[in-house]
């Protein structure tokens, strides 16, 4: 479909796929996507996990608080709106461009997405439950476990893999106005160079790499997390 | 001696236009086998609920004895409220606030014929199974006061009664307030010591009757058909809830 | 008679908006500019390759790029401005070799012709930057505020970024041209020019050579006429006279004087150099600039 | 609070809010903002609309197929995670610099966030409910009105609200590379002035107004959908 | 005349280790009204499923007699399943393939003394307010085949007779095929025609039994009392299920 495709346009705006696939090789062989890969990698997951674990936290909370909601509201709107750009160039003049910006950066563009979803599911909750809960004296750490987290899970699950996606397109821009290294600096540069064949070899990376994190830890999450299901 | 004294002058929904409850006062002594009768939708459940702590959004007051300031509650609520991410075990070891021996635990799976079942999900169990699970829940956290919304429907004559010895043999080993709200009458002769009727929404205690007939002599049928006939002939004012 | 429409991609606040504006003045012209304004270089680029626009302008490494994977882009000069390597006025700073342990603000990325060069010309006095510096990269903007932040001792950036720090007392070490020369290349070589496609332009020939003479009177006019200047002021977006000064001193330098076969010959010679320097990745695998980069109908 | 920051950083970086009051007045006065805001929230309508549908049609579709699933998960996390610049390019260079490219790039970033949102959604759907339905002769319509839409609230509108915000981000980009008229476009200008006052002006006005769609639009509709709740 | 033909040679769920029902052969005849009983977690629930379209992974084929190919089915659940986000009313509605007078609903609510409810959300409910919608929704179908699982519980005495006279009045009325699960023999034995005690699981058919008295006499509790006792007496293979 593809070479169809690249054939038809026939021009460098769409490569054909041996030329991504060489352009991949060489980048494989020379070191450098590998290490421009692992260097966005590592802020992806440094920032994804300090994004949803407080987005989780700060969601229940919201969610199962009417006043504090109320009250933070206007801010989640707020943060949530806020142009990726503005953040990014925030975060780099007050802190330098420097590596804790970058991932500030990052984590303050995904984190109101990941606390208005959770926020929707914990709104969700089955009442009845939590008052079992409550009957039975589960405590909160209990409840969070046993009750609230497993209602949680399709929102968790919603917000993980949209959030793994927003954080790549997030962390693009980071890396390309503050950084010199990475995906996203490595893109800039292929951009500027208009470049489509190495753009696409170096999607094609990611892609693969996000494809693989979705088989080995998403669905067998998503298949331990529903076995109880009829 | 007075155990829990129950006043509750109002309690509407705050969806509601009348109130559910209006001067409901029931005293319920220690260790006391109460049965509550009353049509459907009075305002058991509610009741239930404010008694659990489940509700506190009522005017009135629930006084506790000095014996338990914090009762603990065993609650079977009228639908099982299982987690359904949780084997049936784990539904039942997850109530209780400490370790008890898994023999505990597997006996009451035992009587209630759920040993097979134990490591099973709720949604792939039968209703009746799931109520039945919901009961052994209630039993093993080794209640206080013991709130029982319609425990037994969905349950075969066979296994009901099978419980029901199982629910009086356990109270009269560890004592403790039992609550039961049913609508069998025989089912409510053959438990209570004391009967308590309640009028339509809002609810109140129209009658309270304590049941003579003596607890060796309660799963005689004609005993309790007579008493039930007894009641239905000398009592008109509970005469609309029969 | 109709006139020839030029499809002309305009980078927002960027010089060529300064002299279209001069040239609409000129209703006699054989030629009619329809004028696409783009954000940024990028999206320049995107526009003329979607057929958007028939002419940006950009750098000839870039055309020279596109023709060898089989485009038939060309590139007409158009300025010679060049980045520059500026420091606070007090700072210990004063060549190349004090750049040694310190940090330098880096626009445009480790690919950046300028940053390139800069290496090569501090190897001839046996410092090697890369390893020497500690390097900050980043957008223009970003970098010119690191160096008011006093994050970055030095900033190596865009031409008109080093004006306005220029402007506001920093000083200028060395530009573009400046390197060039010390890693001996004479000619003035232009950095930036038209870029279109050769095939649209030679049934066009005509338009188009009087469009870029315009275009060249309109500069020229821009540098000598305060009256002109002062009517697109408000283009360079810059409040305070002394910025708008040093803004009309480096572009008016950057005006093209010669461009020859000695100018072109040594745009190859650079090109070498940064090919070898970039270990290929600013130009691509043509070891050599590509014939037809320049066009030559004039 | 901000004053008290302004003052402290003093600089540029972050101005006064007087300074932002001010450059906010002047942009309505002469008209560039409402023009610029204008135009943006055109095209995040538009592709909004378009995102929202299709992607709830397909989520939908997905969650209750689970061959089709399996034969699009693949796509869907290509396309989840494919750079929104690839992406962006691609379009522009496809399709031209036209308004279509640009919206069709918007809606192919927002698209698979949707999509994926809206599956777990479905995957979590009340099957008695769902038995329900079918036992009784619902029909597809009836079904997806009164039994799977209800169900899916909490996750359309954690989709609408984060997709609201993704959609501003990914539309800064789209106007930045290839439009010459909306936020992103100012947005860039100003960044290169780095004039970070009127950066401040244009985003506090794209808040305000999404704030006012939170308000006169989300607030409501999630208030009429929960009215049931107890 | 058969009606309705049902073979099951097997139904295992794919969770299940063991089948849930196997080779059960059961044959309704046209308009019969049949009382399903058998021990909880047996497989009536699975059985009612199957009949009602809504579970097609079983071996074995459900025959329907000439007159309906399609019949139109009221299933009352084992638990209510309403529609929380729509009124009472508005469940009951929703469930009718073309729109009926309103006047059919009003008397229906009436009959169940919900008219008071009918703009309420289900949550609001008690749950025998609720399983008395469920109840109505599915006679409000007027279907060819109305199948039952425990509809009565959770409802009072009073309500429950009310409601068991309507049920055979609407049968009566326009005659149809019913099959109803209770574990109440008393209720089963005043209600059918014919009942049919089914095995714990794997579940069969254990003994299918005519019952004698005739309609106008359903309403003795004596004769119902006499019958039940002699098929106490006089059926060993169904002691177990009583
Ligand atoms: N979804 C399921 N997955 C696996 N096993 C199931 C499932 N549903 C029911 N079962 C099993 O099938 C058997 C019959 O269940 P069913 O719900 O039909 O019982 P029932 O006769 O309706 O019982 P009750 O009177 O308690 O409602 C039970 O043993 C149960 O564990
Ligand atoms: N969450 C609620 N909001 C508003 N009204 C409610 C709510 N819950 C119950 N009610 C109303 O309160 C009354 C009593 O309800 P409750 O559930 O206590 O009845 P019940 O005695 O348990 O009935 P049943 O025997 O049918 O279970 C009913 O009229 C019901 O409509
Ligand atoms: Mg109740
Ligand atoms: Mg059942």
């Amino acid at each position: 479909m593809w070479q169809g495709f690249a054939a038809y346009l026939n021009s460098n705006t769409l490569p054909s796929p041996e030329t991504v696939a060489n352009v991949f090789w060489q980048g494989c062989v020379s070191g450098q996507l590998p290490f421009h890969l692992g260097v966005t990698l590592l802020r992806l997951v440094v920032s994804f996990t300090i994004a949803m674990l407080l987005g989780c936290a700060i969601g229940i909370v919201l969610g199962r608080n009417k006043k504090l909601d109320a009250f933070f509201d206007n801010w989640l709107v707020i943060f949530l709106n806020v142009p990726a750009l503005v953040t990014i160039i925030l975060c780099y003049v007050w802190f330098g461009l420097v590596e804790s910006a970058a991932i500030l950066a990052v984590v303050i563009n995904k984190l109101p997405n990941v606390i208005v979803t959770i926020r929707e599911g914990t709104r969700a909750l089955d009442q009845d439950l939590l008052d079992m809960a409550r009957c039975y004296r589960f405590g909160k750490r209990k409840t969070l476990v046993h009750v609230i987290w497993p209602q949680l899970h399709p929102f968790v699950m919603g917000a993980t893999r949209s959030g793994l996606a927003l954080i790549w397109k997030i962390i693009l821009v980071v890396e390309l106005l503050g950084r010199s290294n990475g995906m996203g600096y490595q893109l800039h540069l292929f951009f500027q160079l208009f470049d489509v064949a190495s753009i696409l070899a170096y999607t094609i990376a990611f892609v693969a790499v996000i494809q693989l994190i979705e088989l080995l830890v998403l669905k067998p999450l998503d298949k331990k997390a529903l076995r109880w299901r009829r | 001696m007075t155990d829990i004294q129950i006043n509750i002058n109002n309690k509407t929904y705050p969806t509601a236009t009348k109130p559910s409850i209006a001067n409901l006062e029931l005293s319920l002594n220690s260790n006391e086998f109460i049965c509550l009768v009353g049509p459907s939708g009075c305002g058991k459940t509610t009741l239930l609920n404010i008694i659990a702590g489940l509700d506190n959004d009522y005017d009135g007051e629930i006084l506790v004895g000095r014996r338990h300031t914090h009762p603990k509650i065993g609650y079977v609520f009228q639908n099982p409220r299982l987690l359904p991410w949780r084997t049936v075990r784990e539904n039942i070891e997850l109530a209780l606030d400490r370790p008890q021996p898994p023999e505990v635990i597997d006996a009451l799976l035992g009587a209630m014929q759920l040993t097979q079942a134990q490591q099973v999900y709720p949604e792939r169990l039968s209703l009746g199974m799931s109520r039945r699970v919901a009961i052994i829940r209630a039993f093993a956290v080794d209640p206080d006061v013991l709130l029982m919304d319609e425990p037994f429907v969905s349950l075969d004559a066979p296994t009901a009664r099978h419980v029901r010895e199982l629910l009086l043999k356990l109270w009269q080993q560890r004592p403790h307030t039992v609550l039961f709200v049913t609508h069998d009458l025989r089912e409510a002769v053959a438990l209570a010591d004391r009967l308590v009727f309640l009028s339509a929404t809002p609810m109140r205690a129209i009658s309270e009757i304590i049941v003579p007939i003596p607890r060796n002599e309660r799963n005689n049928e004609l005993a309790i058909e007579a008493f039930r006939q007894q009641l239905l002939q000398h009592h008109p004012e509970i005469k609309q809830l029969l | 008679a109709e006139k020839t429409v030029i499809r002309l991609g305009v980078q927002a606040s960027g010089t060529v908006d300064w002299e279209v504006a001069a040239i609409q003045d000129n209703p006699q012209a054989d030629f009619q500019l329809e004028i696409q304004r783009v954000a940024n270089a990028e999206a320049g680029k995107i526009a003329l390759q979607s057929g958007a626009v028939d002419m940006i302008v950009s750098d000839w490494i870039w055309v020279s790029s596109l023709r060898a994977t089989g485009s038939d882009f060309t590139f007409y000069p158009y300025s010679d401005t060049s980045g520059a390597l500026v420091v606070a006025e007090n700072s210990p700073i004063h060549s190349i070799k004090d750049l040694n342990g310190k940090r330098l603000g880096i626009a445009g990325g480790e690919l950046d012709k300028n940053w390139l060069l800069l290496q090569a010309l501090a190897k001839q006095e046996q410092l090697d930057l890369n390893a020497s510096v500690e390097k900050v990269f980043g957008a223009p903007p970003l970098i010119s505020e690191q160096i008011k932040q006093n994050r970055v001792d030095a900033a190596l950036t865009y031409w008109h970024f080093a004006a306005k720090l220029e402007a506001q007392g920093y000083r200028q070490i060395i530009d573009g041209r400046d390197i060039l020369k010390g890693l001996g290349i004479q000619e003035n070589v232009p950095s930036l020019g038209y870029v279109f496609k050769e095939s649209w332009a030679m049934s066009r020939k005509q338009a188009i050579n009087s469009f870029f003479k315009a275009g060249k009177q309109a500069k020229n006019q821009l540098c000598i006429s305060d009256a002109a200047w002062q009517k697109i002021i408000p283009l360079t977006k810059a409040d305070d006279l002394p910025t708008q000064t040093k803004l009309r001193q480096r572009y008016c330098e950057g005006n093209i004087e010669h461009w020859g076969q000695e100018q072109q010959q040594a745009a190859g010679r650079i090109y070498t150099m940064l090919h070898t320097l970039s270990n290929k990745q600013l130009t691509g695998h043509s070891d050599t600039l590509q014939p037809g980069t320049f066009w030559s109908a004039e």
